[in-house]
């Protein structure tokens, strides 16, 4: 079996013959050797490589906990026809999008403002907390798509930066 | 000692109470809004009462639902807990007038320690030190940039009415103070229906330590130590201890500030457990912040290292009891630390993380205590404060109480939303948290990133994820059922 | 300090010292059976090593295999845990020829120690008072009779190498003496590898108590009170608590057993931790009966009350770390008390109740302790002892433990299997229990049985099934998958 | 919806009409009143009756654990064509079955022998334990199915007492 991996957005490829094993990740690295893996409760499996143990749990959505540690996986077939989805940030364009359902307090910026990294965007209130989205980056302000007491819902896009 | 008490909150404080209540063989009510139709708090209560939509205002806040369920159920007394009406003094005043036992204390305490402008008169008047600032609210924004100016930049706004750090701001110059201004007096009107702020002087790398006291209605006051509580975000305790590292070298602060805190009590008329916050600076001056007239979230830590239950003690004072404990009997025996588990994003501005607990593996063993409102299969609400559980560990020194949580928090899997659980393994191994260097500005001052796996660990990862996909495709009969996490690692394959 | 510790058994113990090993931040090595493949051990710890077939004889008995595993892993010490090899002298000397530290007493104390009649012989000259009975093993049937008849009936057979209620019959009447011999006699032979057995006198009604000692290696020793063991079923402790009841009552008694204890261990020359169990008749007269020369299953209890950590103590000392406790600095604070959770029937002879734990709910907050081996999904081994946990409730008093204990066992959820959770209930419940008046008779003395529920409570577990059923028909997108119970509580339906 | 129970042996029938309920037993007692049930874990429910909460959780096969009290219950459908079954005792004719694998170390009876109650019957070693299994009656040996040294399956039946 061969299955494609990207793990923490890093792609790489693991192949299972029987118990033995070899793992790549395209930056270079390589492991290989023995291994075990029992299930435990649903979900859970513990994971034995050359007498070394890790508990693999299910994390948020996309995550496993290793061991306890959230790490992002995804693992594909390489057969199959999909192409591997990037875990990495898509270009120059920044969408900033409500990550859960709330109101909008304040609009900071206007279309055409040139915003700093790390410059407040809009606030946004959400279970009792008023939030400020922030600027991931510095450039200009392409789209304001909301507005002051506009109700948003989770994945909305408020406001694009170039 | 009553009958029956009704738990007027929700979440892991009101499994704490309801279990204290069972301990002591008092019949417990507890009340749900349609949010926690099926929390864990009712599901072990021995009875319980529906208050309304899952918003607190038509819920968990609604003083008249409240008092009909405890009429309607025969309650003697209500416990508040933390947060909702736990502080609020008119609900103290209802509860007195419909013949039911509030259990915390008096109103007219309430009232008195609730401002927290008045606070600092009384605390004054008691002979104990307080942060310069404002006696009265901010009445416009020309007397609020005069006094900021006079105590000199950074300032702090503070919410009159309030606790948890709703409200507050910190302001760097004086351009930033009208909008601050605004922002918390409209958090400050939200949270706690009113918007009236002031100005203190913000003091510099401050530690915050809390003084736990606690008084009969027979004149008894004893003090329960102190918990340090520095390590916040925006105002809010994330990890809090007991004792606190500063005392562990120099224990005679324990004993001052111990008196300080029985002296502002004493003046207030204090009955029940209080507690009073103060900021200490890296002299070893302490300044009196404002009092906490209720049992506060992180008081696990003082029952740990006193050995003594401050739950059994509020509701022995409300029944009219004397404190048997005298401050001589009090000791202090190892070092716990509390984490606050809660479903938020530490890679995303801590954002709440609402949604469905899919999975949940909770440790357990020596020395850990676990607080937990949650399990698995429940459904974190949108509407109240993500917090979903209560981790402590005590072991005999504070090195081996960091050891044992971040052991312990290996351990605490929760699936199917985001947890700040490896978060706290971050802190945890911090230098300067592990010698004790602590401050408010400790989580401001760093940033801290998750780290990558270890390459073998990445493979573990895969070969799991792997495995399960070809177990389930032969259908082997002890495969469990494919799981949601699972089939969403290899759904691709499906396609 | 050792970097790398094999982990030599299962179950909660080895779970409870791989979290001990990950605290002190030194790598476990887990060895298991094909049945301990998906342990919750082997999940917890940082290595692991296949021993061998589910037999113990096969795996967790075969020195050779596990001498093998700490090679192959570069382990610097082995941790035996109870049981299995745990007082095996031949394995602690093929570690010390291995070069391997075992984590215990030397193995010439083991020696000493480990045969009764030895270790009788050993009290007598340390000045310590022993049961009467016979100084060497039975030879033959007409040796038994004459004995038995010189001590007067009833007697106790008892195992020369044994533990743990293994291979020993209380015998009332010469009539039943040969069978119990024979019974004794295998029982031992297949239990420990020798069938020697002798005889004691049996203590009318007496109390179990042991001290715990802990000695360096270089001779520094210290007890640290007492467990009172009284309720057994078979001469299996199933609830420990420390304090000891009596002990409250008379204070003095815990220093003269303490310095018995301490007598006998330095009569032994031992090092580590290890437990002297006494009988304590009705006037306070205590008898020596045994050591054990390892870390006991009701460990916890100590651990709780003396607020110290027993395996790390075990390290240090393995370690040849000076003890770094005075007895003077031993403390003694509130009470613990532990129940063995079991998967058993108590309704059927306390028949062993192995298989796959379908459901479990696992009891947590203020004051409680558990020591779990298991979780949801495990199945339970038909090939070993089928303890599961142990909960362990403090609190400040022994009437709270008692109530405290009583509330996480009703919180306890175990499903699939059957389990002792609910009679431990009952024993709580016992007017005795609650005073204090214990003695090793307490469980032959009574007969639990369970009493039927409350009629609400019948029709809410009707309720409960119905409504389940009509939900998983109506195929309600929020209902949970219909499950094994609840599809067998309805099952007739959907013939 | 109307369903038959048998809870703790004991035969009852439970009406459900919206949020109202009724239960009968057969021996006498009724209860009624208002109801609701949530789910809560998998498998896990919670009942409030008229106020007062009852948790439902699996326990051994064929129990419940109600506020963490087993009992034995099955529903059934009083329209099926299944009758009851009954959980009681079976007459006068009892079969000492083995109640899980392991080997027979001695048998203490002979068939014809009388028997009292409580007087053991066979000696079974499982899990290193040695089981005494006991008479559930005073009566006669009817039948020895087995023999010392003789491994024994789970619900394999060792004596017939009649």
């Amino acid at each position: 079996m061969t299955r494609d991996t990207l793990i923490e957005g890093r792609s790489g490829r693991i192949r299972i013959e029987g118990s033995s094993f070899r793992y790549e990740r395209e930056d270079g690295p390589i492991v290989e050797g023995e291994f075990s893996v029992e299930s435990l409760e649903p979900d859970c499996r513990r994971v034995i490589i050359d007498g070394r143990v890790y508990r693999v749990a299910p994390g948020a959505r996309g995550e496993a906990l290793i061991n306890g540690r959230p790490v992002s996986i995804e693992i594909f077939d390489p057969r199959g026809l999909r192409s591997r989805k990037s875990g990495g940030a898509s270009g120059g364009r920044q969408e900033i999008s409500a990550p859960m359902p709330g109101k909008v307090v304040r609009v900071l910026v206007q279309t055409g403002d040139s915003v700093e990294a790390g410059q407040g965007l809009v606030v946004v209130e959400a279970m009792k907390m008023q939030n400020e989205m922030k600027s991931p980056k510095a450039g200009r302000v392409a789209e304001v798509r909301t507005h002051p007491d506009a109700a948003v819902v989770a994945g909305e896009t408020l406001i694009v930066v170039e | 000692m009553f009958r029956k008490v009704l738990v007027a909150n929700r979440g892991e404080i009101a499994v704490r109470l309801i279990r204290a209540l069972r301990e002591y063989g008092i019949r417990s009510v507890a009340v749900y809004s349609d949010a926690d139709r099926s929390s864990l708090a009712v599901s072990l209560a021995d009875e319980a009462a529906y208050l309304g939509p899952s918003p607190a205002s038509q819920s968990y806040l609604r003083i008249d639902k409240i008092l009909e369920a405890a009429r309607g159920h025969g309650a003697e007394a209500i416990h508040p807990g933390y947060g909702f009406l736990s502080e609020n003094a008119e609900f103290a005043q209802a509860c007195a007038e419909a013949g039911i036992t509030f259990i915390g204390p008096p109103a007219g305490a309430i009232r008195k320690m609730g401002s927290k402008t008045a606070a600092r008169q009384l605390a004054i008047v008691a002979g104990a030190p307080v942060v310069p600032g404002m006696a009265e609210n901010i009445g416009n924004i020309e007397q609020a940039r005069s006094t900021a100016r006079a105590l000199g930049y950074p300032v702090l706004i503070k919410a009159t009415a309030g606790g948890g750090g709703k409200g507050m701001r910190g302001v760097e110059r004086e351009e930033d103070l009208q909008s601050a201004l605004r922002d918390a007096s409209s958090e400050a009107l939200r949270s706690f229906g009113s918007g009236e702020v002031y100005l203190e002087k913000q003091v510099v790398e401050p530690r915050h330590i809390e003084i736990q006291v606690l008084g009969d209605h027979h004149g008894n006051l004893i003090h329960l130590g102190e918990r340090e509580c520095s390590i916040q975000r925006r105002h809010q305790k994330v990890v809090e201890e007991s004792p606190s590292p500063v005392m562990l070298e120099h224990p005679e602060l324990r004993a001052r500030m111990g008196d300080a805190a029985l002296r502002i009590a004493s003046e207030a008329g204090y009955a029940n457990a209080g507690t009073m916050e103060f900021l200490v600076d890296r002299d070893l001056n302490f300044y009196f912040l404002e009092m906490n007239t209720r049992l506060q979230v992180e008081h696990p830590v003082t029952e740990l290292v006193t050995g003594t239950d401050l739950v059994v003690w509020q509701l022995r004072i409300a029944a009219g009891e004397r404190l048997a404990l005298s401050q001589e009997e009090i000791g202090w025996r190892g070092s716990a630390i509390e984490c606050r588990i809660y479903a938020e994003d530490p890679e995303n501005h801590f954002l709440p993380s609402p949604g469905r607990i899919s999975y949940l593996h909770e440790p357990s063993g020596p020395g850990i205590r676990l607080d937990s409102g949650v399990y698995s299969g429940w459904e974190v609400p949108l509407d109240y404060d993500p917090l979903l559980a209560k981790l402590v560990a005590w072991a005999p020194s504070r090195e081996e109480a960091i050891r044992r949580l971040d052991r312990a928090l290996a351990e605490y899997e929760i699936g199917g939303i985001r947890s700040n659980v490896a978060f706290f393994r971050q802190i945890l191994a911090d230098s300067d948290f592990r010698a004790g260097r602590l401050s408010t500005e400790f989580l401001t001052s760093r940033s801290f990133s998750r780290t990558g796996p270890e390459l073998e660990a990445e493979a573990a990862a895969a070969l799991a994820l792997a495995m399960a996909e070809s177990q389930s495709e032969a259908a082997v009969p002890s495969a469990p059922t494919k799981s949601a996490w699972l089939a969403a690692g290899v759904q691709s394959l499906l396609q």
